[in-house]
């Protein structure tokens, strides 16, 4: 066989039944050979029993950063993971499904939604096909060109039992480990190698991991003959160590750095499981000792893990709390607070679908303009989006420098679609990185004033200080912070304040708010966010595979907007041959550049499914929009 | 070492209307703060929105005016951040009791060492005179069109059920009565609310001061009276003890303290289990960076993350 | 003396001694002979103490709607009064005061915020004044060239009290009396005329009545020499009613016509009267009986507010809440909600000065962005902004109609600015307005689907109607209501719902949504809210003064933008020629302006102080702005 | 008449984990709703977000899924709107006593004819399983890193100081009981609460069905518990007896009625009292327009507003 430079795989399954295991060991497995792996979780809001599915791909090169459409293996750990996943079902996908299902049917699987049971029924109808189990495959196999790959499991598993003296019921519970096997094995991915995945995810449990690597053996014999089927080749370059983190875990290794030492938080996807790493570290124990601890609260609602957030940080800790769209209301009020008082405090958003409540756990980009007008009135507040892991973790810094250089809250933004993916990363060197705490006074003296006019920033006390004394309040207040409802005062504390936006504009340059990607001539494309990783690839594939020649500005910045290096690149252009790609419906980052340069960008690839975008399909669009044929060109790939 | 209660005067003029109980507040803390020893800096009031929100600007010491609802939470993460500081939360009744009540529940449940007062005047002072949470059903005081729909929310029972270990009541008229109990209230270790009963002479003409003064004893005066629990069996005997005493308001009005729990550990101490250097090293104090690089460098970066870590096989 | 076409006066005194009935008891005596009355007042957040004034004018031909900068008698209830006036006494303003106290100094008014005893006393110092009261009589007379009005408030107090038969002490409430006095009788309003005020200020307290004319005669006396000093010419045109209300009133009033049956609110100011009002009159009684009843529901918090605004509306009453912004704020997640859900609730939100508590008694218009973009994700909302009281009314039922209609949340926007000043309308005739309860479904049948995608706008049945079940759920949903995380689904359900707002868009004439004021080709101004009164009559006084002839675009609906509409007009004058008014730092109309058709309007006449934008300051900023002098004027008359 | 609970049943599939208490709830609500005589267009279940939240999907009829903690405003809307609408609240213990716990309070100050259920497992599954305010000091279920810090607040005690006229408690593993006591809340005048214990067999491991079995015990089978208050001066003494029996947690845990006091008032009477047109005719049933316009024309709008008109002379 010939060796690939990237293996992709789909394994699906009801929550609830170890695929996180699944694609921990697999990742964790080739993470160790010098891979490149990047997986994406898609999964109902439920606890147990409805379809979820993970979408991984290992690469010898580079690190991928997007889904991609074809899969080289789909493992399917139950008939509903057959039924949802026939889309994913390209030319010679080997397609792993559990043969002793074949007769199910459609109708009976009360876990798929009617919508999509009809969607189902329709792509098979469509083609002619039936809806049990066994019409799927060969649908799978006739129409889309896949490869089946039948397996009992209930033999296996029965065998794995007997070998290892466990009842069948018990053996049940390593169904998972099926997928694992017969996907490291049509990879080629050796037992041993196999065997590191399973040692990490099961550290001091032998016993688990000698059970599990026995029902690998049982599943490579069953499988033989799709060993090596899609081999990867060796990675090009090795690294000395790789850290596999989620955008949330890159998030919370950045603030740890940066030396957050506070965050409240209420519960909420997708951004709680940021906080729960942050507990589990909290103690900051090292080698030399303890460095310190993160107090990490829980709170009763989002309007208190931001009100407490703000007051650590009034007391001098950088403080931060995380959370997404229904928190982030909550949130509005205090943040307008901390604009008027000054506070240098972080709120880290993980966008969802929304609106309201929404697809809670899955993902959208539509948070945008919610984000940088949210509260009443007028202050300056500073916006950052993060595109991968990598900007998540040194954003996640930058925010408490530039929170605290320009006294103003900071709102950091991600997506589910980083938050919940999972990606090797080169250990960070912190040492690289600035920790800058703005303008502090220790000893103040007796004329001290927190709000003085002098400057637009003035140096900060923190609450307990000695030597003086200072009072914040939300209604407008003159230089000591006493209430003043004065209109010259009110005047010039307002200016005060909003001049602090263009101190940072001018401060930041505008090349590190925006990233011009690629030097193509053809066409631009716009975006945020992890469209990041999706517009890159596709830059790259339309290259190669149409010949189109475009670039890629990427918006980190939206406050202070970087309006002159965004007016001059869209101009460069034309605004005809700009393309606008978002995960909304609005094209929200296309009205804020309107708003600031006036340029209306019309032409747009838009998804607001609530999946990610996959190269694939933005390879599709982007010549159909530039040609004309559609103004916007609406994506929805992905079940 | 006490100091002259002016100490604590901002010098800020009063704005409340003459004769407001607010009054005997502002003068009970300053006393309190100075027979308590405190220096301005050590101390913190912290205040929602209402007449009674005002209450920092009138104290020279750090004083943070918040939002309507939330002084605890503010607080709470005020005092988290650096336990060093004392930490006073002042605020009306409709602030903390209805806007407010989820945190008012909250910091019962989490039994942190912050002192809050209750500015009960039983109307919302600020925005002209409606009926607070506290006011009794069918009660018009003056700027009430008709007389109030609901019942009222009793702020000790409240208190009670939500786990605060000090619960108090005092008059704001009677400041040195006061006094004693804001200085209760803030040595006591854990959350500590005194509902203090304030005459709002605009708009209530219900409850005045002569209506309390007419009905309050006291229960320190009571022969036997003794709220205190030492040890963990007698929480429930005190605590229906209290909710008894709580649940009296008519001919006579209970001031004193009601609830005083000497056995529950705060939460600053239940951190401190989990995290040895909390109080050492609070968040507020800590360490950050060493010549504007991040304290946590390659080195420590790989042993605090090394679950993350996959070392790449040759 | 010469008749004048209008006169405008200002009263001053501590907030808690009784401006607001003296301006009650003059606004209905001139209403009463048909004069058209415009009262504007500023106040501090304080119940008892602090500085107060109200301007008010009355005008012979045409409705009056913002504030001029020259009073023809500035009457001073006390010594802070005249200090904080120094600005508004012009030539020949004739300026009351009391004579006692003379010998007061600024240093010892602790009312008086410090920040604007520094102004004051640079004002007076400026010219070389001192900082008594006697001083800056002084000033004022020999510098601004007005015409002080010394009266010894004592005497006339004494020998009141004496004709009376009461004490001194008491007779000190009547103080406020003097005011209304001097000026009934400086602008010729006859004893009779002024009794009228009194009679119906205080119905049957005839005592009172009387009281207070005896008081009348003693001024009078007193200040003969002024009689009928400055005379307002008798009105062109007597309707036979008038109605003298406030903003808060005329929306109450609007609510009430549309058909509301449910207003929950908490407290919250300048919203809070509205709910007063309707807390008064909800008993609906008529001559012909009770016509229905009003529930107005003080709610515990916004979130409460809101969402039993929507449980009702769920229920089929129209049912709306009011707020301002630190209420909106929390109103945010739950307008999401609504939006998913397609629930017809109205939201007032009245603006006042932010961010933050801000300036919680003084105006603003800076929340337009925030109230646009307000809860995370995309949904479809209504957005009006009304100019006047007139539309202020008339804006209130439209709301409703909207909401119903288009099944989506709509916001109602006003100021403070409206929301406090009082005037004078006719009555309005209600059965020329409309009551569209859109689409409803009395009798369902067995397939009845709340959220049929048929079309965009689904047939509604209220809570308990028989004959089916709806479920309703923040969470994506299918077309019954239930949750629903399919793709297709969530396309079309998304497209559903944002489609109703190009419905709307195309359902709502462009020319309702922007109306042109003027038709001057020398400029245009474009601006909303509040700003319609002083952009009109700016636009006069411009054509009658400096012979620039202009015009003014006046946009009331956000959402649905009148992109079109706006874009023609500003095309026309060519956007250099374009001047935005705002009252809030950013230009926020101008950046919605530019969001949706590209252009940046970028001259600006703005102003944050918190007070209003008075006709003079507008007219001397427009030449200044369109002559290139400055792109951005801003303002700051008013103390 | 009653109907068969199927009728309840909506048939949507229950995404619930398999063994989970929440079951229990649903189908001790379809048998009451049955039992009752309602019929489903009748009833109207509100919900916050959890697990627990998704509720109103499975019982047929009306059902309003609002927002986390906001069920209880949303229903007191609904529930004024039109008061003849049986009103059902069914909420997480994070959604109603953490989140919402301000709203839980303002019900209770109403006694609007409202029932809350409270899903009480200690967790909040669906965000998967950090403690809520119900889980006690020190516990570590499952899913949480560390014991909990927090203190619980107890259900029962927070719904009796904010004044609910009907608590009681429930074991939602015996359905027949706990069907009886949902009856007895719907059936009561004014607002009821219900503490459902319900085993998360998914992240709660310390509070499991085995636990409660072993400890539970029914107050209705106590030999001289009678928690009715039929006469006002009844109040204080009832509620003390209530309250002690609240704090009732470990060796044994009372089920069933805790408090039921039939003397006050509810909302809707009040409102009536003011409203005589109300109950006839309530918010949501009013007619407000003739053929498309206003109801309220020129000379209604005059008489409505008439202390707004000026009369101008000629
Ligand atoms: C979110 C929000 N809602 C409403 C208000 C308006 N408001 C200001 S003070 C106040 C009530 C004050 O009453 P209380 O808390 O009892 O304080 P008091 O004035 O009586 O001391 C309200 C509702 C606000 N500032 N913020
Ligand atoms: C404003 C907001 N914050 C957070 C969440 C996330 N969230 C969903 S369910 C839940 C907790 C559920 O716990 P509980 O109320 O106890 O219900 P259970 O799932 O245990 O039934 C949370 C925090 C949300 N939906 N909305
Ligand atoms: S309104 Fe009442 S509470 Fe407020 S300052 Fe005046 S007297 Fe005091
Ligand atoms: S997580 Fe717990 S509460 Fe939620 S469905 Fe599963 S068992 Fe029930
Ligand atoms: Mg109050
Ligand atoms: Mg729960």
């Amino acid at each position: 066989m010939q060796e690939l430079d990237e293996i992709r795989f789909l394994i699906g399954g009801a929550q609830g039944t170890g695929l996180e295991t699944a694609a921990q060991v697999l990742t964790t497995a080739y993470a160790a050979q010098g891979y490149r792996v990047y997986s994406f979780r898609e999964y109902y809001s439920n606890i147990k029993g409805r379809h979820s599915y993970i979408g991984v791909r290992v690469n010898s090169g580079t690190q991928p950063a997007a889904p991609r459409a074809s899969y080289h293996v789909i493992a399917a750990i139950d008939a509903e993971s057959v039924f949802m996943h026939l889309d994913d079902a390209g030319k010679d996908t080997l397609f792993l499904y559990n043969a002793d299902l074949e007769s199910r049917k459609l109708s009976g699987l009360p876990a798929i939604e009617e919508e999509t049971k009809k969607y189902i029924r329709e792509t098979l109808a469509g083609s002619g096909y039936g809806d049990s189990l066994g019409e799927a495959i060969r649908y799978i196999k006739e129409v889309k060109g896949a490869r089946p790959v039948p397996l009992s499991f209930n033999k296996v598993l029965s065998e794995f039992a007997e070998s290892r003296g466990i009842k069948v019921f018990a053996a049940r519970r390593y169904a998972n480990t099926i997928l694992i096997a017969a996907i490291a094995l049509m990879t080629g991915l050796g037992p041993d190698k196999l065997r590191r995945g399973f040692e990490r995810r099961f550290a001091n449990r032998p016993r688990i991991v000698e059970d599990n690597m026995a029902l690998a053996g049982i599943v490579a014999k069953e499988l033989e003959q799709y060993k090596n089927m899609v081999p990867v080749r060796r990675p090009k370059r090795k690294p000395r160590r790789l850290i596999v983190l989620s955008g949330n875990d890159a998030v919370a290794m950045g603030k740890v750095v940066a030396g957050m030492r506070f965050q409240s938080y209420y519960p909420i996807t997708p951004a709680q499981d940021e906080s729960f790493m942050l507990e589990n570290i909290e103690n900051l124990e090292t080698s030399q000792g303890q460095l310190g601890g993160v107090v990490v609260l829980q709170t009763e609602d989002e309007i208190a893990a931001i009100t407490a957030a703000i007051g650590a940080a009034l007391a001098g800790a950088r403080a931060a709390t995380a959370t997404s769209g229904p928190g982030f209301d909550l949130m509005v009020e205090a943040l307008g607070w901390a604009g008027i008082n000054e506070v240098p405090v972080v709120i880290t958003l993980y966008q969802r679908g929304g609106p309201s409540t929404g697809l809670p756990t899955r993902g959208q980009q539509a948070d945008l303009l919610d984000a940088l007008f949210a509260s009443h009135g007028e202050f300056p507040r500073i916006m950052i989006a993060s595109g991968d892991h990598e900007e998540a973790f040194r954003d996640a810094v930058l925010a408490f420098n530039l929170a605290e250089r320009h006294q103003t809250p900071v709102i950091h933004v991600l997506d589910k679609f980083i938050a919940n993916s999972i990606v090797t990363m080169e250990p960070p060197t912190p040492e690289s990185l600035e920790i800058d705490r703005g303008a502090l006074v220790e000893n103040p003296d007796k004329d001290y004033k927190r709000f003085s006019l002098e400057h637009p920033v003035s140096p900060r006390v923190f609450l307990g200080t000695p030597g003086t004394v200072v009072w914040y309040t939300g209604d407008e207040h003159n230089e000591v912070g006493y209430i003043s409802e004065d209109k010259v005062n009110r005047r010039l504390m307002y200016e005060k304040r909003m001049k602090k936006l263009e101190i940072a504009a001018r401060e930041i340059p505008e090349e590190e708010r925006a990233t011009l990607y690629g030097d193509g001539g053809d066409f631009l494309l716009i975006g945020w966010g992890s469209v990041k990783g999706a517009a890159i690839e596709a830059l790259k594939v339309l290259q190669d595979e149409q010949g189109l020649d475009g670039a890629y500005l990427h918006v980190r910045m939206m406050e202070p907007f970087p309006a002159r290096y965004v007016s001059k690149i869209i101009e460069e252009y034309g605004v005809g041959r700009v393309i606008d790609v978002e995960n909304n419906y609005t094209g929200q980052l296309a009205r804020i550049v309107a708003m600031n340069i006036g340029h209306i960008v019309r032409k747009r690839v838009l998804k607001w499914t609530g999946r990610p975008i996959y190269v694939d399909e933005l390879v599709h669009a982007v010549p159909r929009v530039l040609g004309g044929e559609k103004e916007v060109e609406v994506l929805e790939y992905g079940i | 070492m006490a100091s002259r209660p002016e100490v604590f005067d901002s010098g800020e003029w009063i704005d409340w209307c003459p004769g407001c109980g607010n009054f005997g507040i502002v003068t009970a803390l300053r006393k309190a703060l100075a027979e308590l020893g405190l220096e301005p800096h050590q101390v913190v009031i912290v205040s929602g929105i209402g007449c009674s929100g005002k209450t920092p600007h009138f104290i020279n010491a750090y004083g943070v005016h918040t939002l309507h609802g939330r002084a605890i939470p503010f607080a709470t993460g005020i005092k988290l951040a650096n336990p060093d500081l004392t930490v006073i939360v002042s605020g009306g009744d409709g602030d903390l009791l209805g806007i407010g009540a989820g945190h008012f529940v909250a910091l019962g449940r989490r039994n942190l060492d912050i002192a809050v007062m209750i500015h009960d005047n039983q109307v919302y002072g600020l925005t002209k005179g409606q009926a607070s949470p506290t006011l009794p059903y069918g009660v018009k005081t003056k700027a009430l069109p008709k007389p109030n729909l609901q019942d009222p929310v009793n702020p000790l029972m409240l208190a009670l059920a939500s786990g605060y270990t000090f619960v108090a009541r005092a008059f704001s008229m009677d400041v040195e009565h006061l006094k004693k109990i804001i200085m209760e209230a803030v040595k006591h270790p854990g959350a500590a609310v005194i509902d203090i009963l304030q005459p709002c002479v605009t708009y209530n003409d219900v409850y005045t001061a002569q209506w309390y003064r007419e009905r309050i004893y006291y229960l320190d005066r009571e022969p036997g009276w003794d709220p205190v629990v030492r040890k963990e069996d007698e929480r429930v005997e005190k605590l229906s003890k209290a909710m008894i005493k709580a649940m009296e308001w008519g001919e006579r009005v209970p001031v004193g303290i009601l609830y005083k729990d000497e056995t529950r550990t705060t939460l600053e101490e239940r951190i401190e289990k989990r995290v040895p250097s909390y109080r050492k090293a609070p968040p507020a104090k800590q360490r950050i960076e060493v010549q504007g690089r991040p304290i946590i460098n390659r080195r420590y970066f790989e042993e605090l993350f090394k679950r993350y870590l996959v070392e790449v096989e040759d």
